[in-house]
């Protein structure tokens, strides 16, 4: 290699400046210019919920720190690699009028093994802190609340499975929320994600295998936790512990059909004293109605009978008759912190979204698994105002 | 430095599969009727041995073991000499073998995954 | 098998004897043929995907995108990611290997010309049957990774079209992938031993193996998938206690040998075009051979980086992180040799030239990004964001891509005997070059932004519309240096044909010792082979002093024919049209298999009569 | 069904190797990864079935083992045609040829006796993983035996008309390879799947 650099005749070395080079430097100048502005603007976005850089408790913190670890070194790589490409391009192209036969050279051996020792070496230190971390993050505390994150076609269920957890009306039942998972700040929480449907444990009670179907899903929150998919009769564990109070942004990572894109969720961390008031209202019953529309929807909910069927043949209202499953669990659907519903893609507080929704499921989120029950006007005003009472 | 990349590649060529003398060495003959027929018996005798144990309620442990003995050993009987493995080209074998180690390999990873040997 | 002597062996037996013309086509055995085919075919349907893509990116301008609907949106990067890989990329390399390979070797055809055919139709009989589908009730739309159960479920009949047209494929590629493999292994000219082969001739090899033995394994799951779906068995269904996670292995152990598939003929590609455009020999050509072999092996042993948020537990996450790494080496390898072959040269910027140092340095960008999934805590939230969509569309694109376009300006004169216009090369690449860079850097931003894969619309509220709309633009730029390259080749077919100096690249390899194009025969005498580079080492000696001389001219050519009036006498395999009729039965046998029994018998009887009428025709045309 | 250049084993080849050997040998290093995959299945979902029929409660060890042995000797009358077809004694390379043929087709009739008997028994491949598993499994080895006794009907009809090239041995050999390796699948199969018991769950 020495040799033959060597052997280059010397007036290549002296560089003529000629025109197609002041063009090509400035050129250069305004691509850097150009990515230079990009990246302001990346910068200066604003609004980034999903932001895995941006995180706000374990382990995005740390997931966080060994990103920017292997992306350092591979930004030396980089440099390193491609400027040397750039600087072998620049220097050995040819140029007019200049001909000469370069040396001959069929390898060397050292370098061979230099340059497979070397990023042999750099592999190793990158690898060490990342599986030291894959076993960090297996870890299950035993000090932890336990939420079981279930996947829906296309929406998430939450069920607080410790026994302090249990609601008030039903023997054994946790409290079960939609689409918004409720936690308090600071407090390490271990999910078991996992799938709906599947087998429930094994053969059900007379061997029959449960008719209950889904597919896989994937459960991530950038600014809290990577993500860990939801697999029919598998289970998956996240532990994470949030250190801010807020409401933060999820949504299901796996392709899993017609509304993958729309499979989100929101996590929001209240203080610890305000996450024990939200514990108690959500252990009550759902609230009775108080005006003559509630009452008339709540009678459409669990006596309707409709063009497709009925809401009490999946749904939950707890403390009522209507004990479905396979859909969202409605005992607080008002309730202030469940801010939106089906698959998170429309506020709650937006009743006239519920009435779209509830006029034809499919026609603002196609593929919906809820039927159209062609309902009119009225029975949507009724039992819209009857959800709406939900606290 | 060129130079002696180059006899690398003569003495690969040599000793590789481009090797001009093997290309013209003798084919190793095929076994006899005689010996087709002797390996076929004891494939017989090695299968119903296999049945046999199947029957004899031998400990489960013990059974797996013993029948996995005389399957491997009715399989590379068949290979070597049906199929004349042992008196071909080795080359055949090699491919044979790779193909054979990762199909092992790959797939008792996968059932390692699934835990399917854990009890 | 050969018919000695049968009296009146013609009758409809007899062989076709068309050497032009549209039949001369369809009953082709010649590779050359075969190659360009392949050639046609893969960048019809780069086109084809590519515009799958423009839709894609015209949808995903903006936020609530309404261009498609969730429904067109799924089907459309499901056939997006198949057609580009199992359409195109796949196809493009059969068709370099097929075209190049006997030419690089030295030998007249590839080992079976007939089972060749067979392949190409077979091939364009399964990508056809796929396309079908978007007028028979659907494409798939469970994406081209096909994850169970969603894929088995899913109600539209999309999913089935894809698992038996891939299996269609399948059977091609095995095909193709055993006759390669026997041709470099068999077929090698005289005094050409493997370490005498171009190093495309290796990475062919590899590939052929590497196709052998990840086939299989794709094709049990195709089966097993299709079977889920047409007969209700229980493989990946939950309910009844089967295990969806299967499915993933099973692709992924295909899926990831599969990406090497994609990369190793660009890699050969690189290792051509990088010697013969710095005039020095390969760096290292050892070290580059065995590292593309080791790249094989343990391609064979990663395939679950692809699943590290399955929980598959910290052994096995820790495992294959680790062995993911460890295939960074044997790539640095080859990169670092590929630089030391540069180094000192005299290197000439031609647009082949330009396509390879461009596509080396996009596939490091792609490679370096594959190394920080390897880091499994950060691929927790790397996996299935765009993050991984920015990683392997700079390998594939990147790398893969700009290879077949440097390959294509390199072996366009020993092909079509006529040069690709070198300025509309250079524009086109750097207008490539720039509008890939454009849309495929800011998808690393945007998966860590938090935007997830496969998402038919994203809304407002996530800050991820501009750097959609700026990738957007990007792919604007890509479709029209991909138009130039179309109308490079328009311009190029009126140009008159013939070369004024039949090696245009001062080349170092045999496929440029023959006549441009080569003739039917390929050689008019079988070469013999002295060295690696053996044309470079027939067109220059070292003198005394250690320089490198010209030897004089006419002792380089003399091995040229003009392929007029010779080759009589050479024996070649005379055309036929079994083995399109053979490949015609498969996608009836597929339509069967989706809606009626007798059609499958049908089509079954279809091939049955190619593979007896292969067998029986005689073996030459009389 | 290689070409007709490449049947003989004496054409010249950079390896000395015949091309058709070598490409057998190469599909049938394929094929394990094949018959691997699908062995694999069955083994994963061994004892995995959420309602019976389990395998205890419908296999008849004897009978399969009848169909074994058939297999088994079909290997030998292979072999034994081949030492004809290299002696050219081809009346008798017919015989053998048509006698493995013959044993494959019990072999094969055996298995569908089999299929029917498990399926009123109340074993579809939909009834359980058990079914799914078995039924493709050993429905795959059924298609290659099957496969199998074209091609050596097609050799015996071959020789009959006169088509046979003038190396007889190689064609009955490579048909032989691809005979013999069906009979290791079987092997494995034989094994796994009937003889090491399943345990019935529950
Ligand atoms: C051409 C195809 C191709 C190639 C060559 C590669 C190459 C690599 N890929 Fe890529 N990959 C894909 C195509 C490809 N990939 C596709 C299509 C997917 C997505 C599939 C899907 O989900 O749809 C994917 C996904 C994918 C994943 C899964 C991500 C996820 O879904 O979570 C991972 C994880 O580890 C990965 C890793 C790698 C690595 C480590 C390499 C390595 O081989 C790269 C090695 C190269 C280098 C590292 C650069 C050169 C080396 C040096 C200059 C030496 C010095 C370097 C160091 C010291 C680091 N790839
Ligand atoms: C070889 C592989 C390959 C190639 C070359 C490309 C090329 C491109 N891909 Fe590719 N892509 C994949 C393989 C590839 N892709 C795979 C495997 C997936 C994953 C799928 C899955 O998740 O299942 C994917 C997914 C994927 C996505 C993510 C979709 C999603 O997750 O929702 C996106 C989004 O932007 C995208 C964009 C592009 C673009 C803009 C190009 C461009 O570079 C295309 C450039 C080409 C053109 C622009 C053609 C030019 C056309 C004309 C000039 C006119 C045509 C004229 C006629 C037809 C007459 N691709
Ligand atoms: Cu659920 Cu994607
Ligand atoms: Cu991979």
């Amino acid at each position: 290699m020495i040799e033959s650099s060597r052997s280059r005749p010397t007036g290549v070395r002296r560089r003529r400046i000629g025109r197609g080079r002041v063009v090509r430097r400035r050129s250069l100048w305004v691509l850097a210019l150009v990515a230079l502005t990009l990246l302001l603007a990346a910068c200066s976005n604003g609004d980034l919920p999903q932001d895995t850089f941006d995180p706000a408790g374990q382990p995005a913190q740390e997931q966080k720190g060994i990103l920017i670890f292997v992306l350092v070194i591979a930004a030396l790589v980089f440099v390193l690699v491609e400027g040397g490409i750039v600087f072998i391009s620049l220097r050995y192209r040819h140029r007019k009028g200049q001909e000469r036969m370069p040396k001959q050279i069929h390898g060397n051996t050292r370098l061979e093994v230099g340059w497979t020792i070397a990023p042999a070496v750099v592999l190793a230190f990158v690898m060490v802190p990342a599986i030291s971390m894959i076993w960090s993050l297996a870890a299950q505390p035993p000090d932890a609340m336990h939420i079981t994150v279930k996947g829906y076609q296309w929406w998430w269920g939450f069920e607080y499975t410790d026994p302090d957890m249990n609601v008030s009306y039903a023997e054994n039942e946790p409290i079960t929320t939609a689409d918004v998972m409720v936690v308090p700040l600071g407090r390490t929480i271990d999910l078991s994600v996992t799938a709906a449907g599947g087998l429930v444990s094994g053969p059900g009670p007379d061997g029959e295998p449960n008719p209950d179907f889904e597919v896989i899903h994937s459960f991530w929150a950038p600014r809290l936790f990577g993500k860990q998919d939801a697999v029919p009769n598998r289970t998956n564990h996240i532990v994470f512990t949030p250190a801010e109070t807020g409401t933060f942004l999820g949504q299901c990572a796996e392709f899993c059909g017609l509304q993958h894109a729309r499979m989100k969720f929101r996590i929001v961390v209240l203080e610890p004293a305000a996450f024990q008031r939200w514990v108690a209202e959500q252990k009550g019953p759902a609230v009775e109605p108080d005006q003559e529309l509630i009452d008339h929807g709540m009678d459409l909910f669990m006596n309707g009978e409709f063009e497709g069927g009925q809401c009490i043949a999946c749904h939950t209202i707890g403390g009522t008759e209507a004990a479905g499953a396979g859909g969202p669990d409605l005992t607080h659907y008002a309730a202030p912190t469940h801010e939106c519903f089906a698959g998170c893609n429309f506020e709650t507080r937006d009743v006239e979204a519920l009435k779209a929704w509830l006029r034809d499921p499919n026609a603002v989120k196609l593929g919906a698994k809820m039927p159209n029950y062609h309902l009119n006007d009225e029975q949507i005003d009724a039992l819209a105002a009857y959800l709406m009472s939900l606290t | 430095m060129g130079q002696r990349l180059d006899e690398f590649h003569e003495e690969a060529g040599e000793r590789g599969i481009a090797d001009p003398r093997e290309a013209h060495a003798p084919h190793k003959q095929h076994p006899s009727a005689k010996e087709y027929i002797r390996i076929g018996i004891i494939l017989a005798f090695l299968t119903g041995f296999e049945v046999w144990l199947s029957y004899s309620g031998v400990r489960d442990g013990l059974l797996v073991g013993l029948l996995m003995l005389t399957m491997v050993t009715k399989f590379a009987l068949v290979v070597l000499w049906f199929m004349h493995l042992r008196f071909d080209d080795p080359r055949y074998s090699r491919f044979f073998l790779v193909g054979l180690a990762l199909a092992a390999c790959l797939y008792l990873i996968v059932l390692l995954l699934f835990g399917v040997f854990q009890d | 098998m050969a018919s000695v002597s049968l009296p009146g062996s013609g009758g409809w037996l007899r062989r076709p004897t068309a050497t032009t013309g549209a039949w001369s086509w369809l009953t082709t055995v010649d590779h050359k043929k075969i190659g360009i085919m392949y050639g046609v075919a893969g960048f019809l349907f780069f086109l084809i995907g590519g515009l799958e893509a423009l839709l894609i990116r015209a949808q995903l301008a903006g936020p609530d995108g309404t261009v498609l609907n969730a429904d067109q949106y799924n089907q459309l990067f499901t056939m997006h990611g198949v057609t580009m890989v199992f359409l195109f990329v796949m196809p493009m390399g059969a068709a370099f290997f097929n075209y190049l390979i006997p030419l690089m070797i030295g030998a007249r055809d590839v080992a079976f010309p007939r089972l060749n055919a067979f392949s190409f139709w077979a091939f364009s009989a399964g990508a056809l049957f796929l396309y079908s589908s978007w007028f028979l009730g659907g494409a798939p739309n469970g994406g081209w990774f096909g994850y169970a159960p969603n894929s088995t479920t899913d109600p539209t009949i999309g999913m089935s079209f894809y698992a038996l047209g891939l299996l269609i494929t399948g059977v091609a590629s095995t095909v193709g992938a055993v006759n390669l493999a026997v041709t470099v292994i068999n077929l090698r000219a005289p005094g050409m031993s493997l370490f005498r082969t171009p190093v495309f001739v290796w990475m062919g090899l590899v590939v052929q193996f590497l196709l052998i033995f990840s086939l299989p394994i794709i094709t049990v799951a195709l089966f097993q998938m299709l079977f889920d779906r047409r007969w209700d068995t229980a493989f990946f269904d939950p309910t009844r206690g089967g295990d969806p996670v299967l499915w993933q292995h099973m692709f992924w152990l295909f899926g990831h040998p599969e990406v090497y598939i994609l990369i190793l003929p660009a890699f050969g590609i690189f290792s051509e075009v990088l010697p013969v455009f710095s005039r020095k020999p390969l760096f290292g050509y050892q070290f580059v051979v065995f590292s593309g072999i080791a790249i094989g092996f343990i391609g064979f042993g990663v395939w679950a980086h692809h699943m590290f948020a399955v929980g598959l537990g910290p052994v096995a996450n820790t495992a294959f992180g680790v062995s993911t790494a460890i295939i960074a080496v044997p790539t640095g390898i080859k990169i670092f040799n590929w630089m030391g072959t540069m180094y000192g040269g005299d290197i000439r910027f031609r647009s082949a030239m330009l396509f390879t140092v461009g596509g080396v340095v996009m596939f490091v960008i792609g490679g370096l990004s594959g190394v920080t999934h390897a880091v499994v805590p950060s691929d927790y939230h790397q996996t299935d964001t765009y993050y991984i969509v920015a990683h392997f569309h700079y390998v594939i694109f990147g790398g893969g891509v700009f290879a077949f376009f440097s390959g294509l300006f390199y072996w366009w004169p020993k092909v079509f005997a006529r040069m690709l216009n070198e300025r509309l090369g250079i524009i086109q690449f750097w207008v490539m070059a720039i509008g890939f860079n454009i849309t495929f850097g800011p998808m690393h931003i945007l998966g860590l932004q938090g935007m997830i894969r496969r998402e038919y619309t994203y809304p407002e509220g996530l800050g991820l519309t501009f750097w959609n709309q700026i990738a957007t633009l990007g792919s604007l730029l890509i479709a029209l240096s991909v138009l130039i390259f179309i109308v490079n080749v328009i311009w190029t077919r009126r140009t008159p044909k013939g070369l004024e100096n039949e090696d245009p690249w001062d080349a170092r390899t045999l496929e440029w010792t023959t006549s441009c194009p080569p003739p039917a025969y390929n050689f008019e005498e079988t070469p013999v082979v002295s060295s690696l580079d053996e044309f470079w080492h027939r067109k220059y000696a070292v003198d005394k002093e250690g320089r490198t001389i010209r030897v004089p001219a006419g002792a380089a050519s003399a091995s040229h024919d003009d392929g007029h009036g010779a080759g009589h006498g050479i024996h070649l395999p005379s055309p036929s049209f079994w083995p399109l009729i053979a490949a015609i039965g498969l996608p009836i046998i597929a339509y069967g298999a989706l809606w009626s029994w007798p059609l499958l018998a049908a089509g079954a009887l279809v091939t049955l009569i190619g593979v007896y009428g292969w067998a029986l025709e005689p073996s030459v045309a009389e | 069904m290689a070409d007709a250049t490449t049947m003989s084993p004496d054409e010249h080849t950079t390896t000395g190797l015949p091309s058709t050997k070598l490409a057998m040998w190469l599909f049938l290093a394929s094929e394990t990864l094949l018959f691997g995959a699908l062995i694999t299945a069955y083994v994963l979902y061994r004892g995995a079935s959420e309602v019976g029929p389990y395998p205890a409660d419908i296999f008849d060890i004897a009978y399969t083992s009848v169909s074994s042995f058939v297999l088994l000797a079909s290997s030998l009358t292979m072999v034994l045609s081949l030492v004809a077809a290299e002696k050219r004694d081809y009346a008798r390379m017919r015989v053998w040829l048509l006698a493995t043929a013959f044993l494959g087709l019990s072999f094969v009739g055996g298995q569908v006796y089999e299929f029917t008997t498990f399926y009123h028994e109340g074993l579809a491949i939909t009834t359980n993983l058990f079914g799914t598993t078995f039924y493709v499994l050993t429905g795959f080895h059924g298609v290659h035996v099957t496969v199998g006794i074209l091609m050596l009907l097609s050799l015996v009809g071959m020789s009959w008309s006169g088509r046979m090239p003038e190396d007889v041995g190689f064609p009955v050999e490579m048909v032989g390879l691809y005979w013999h390796f069906v009979d290791i699948v079987w092997i494995v199969i034989f094994v796994v799947v009937y003889l090491i018991p399943t345990p019935n769950p529950g």
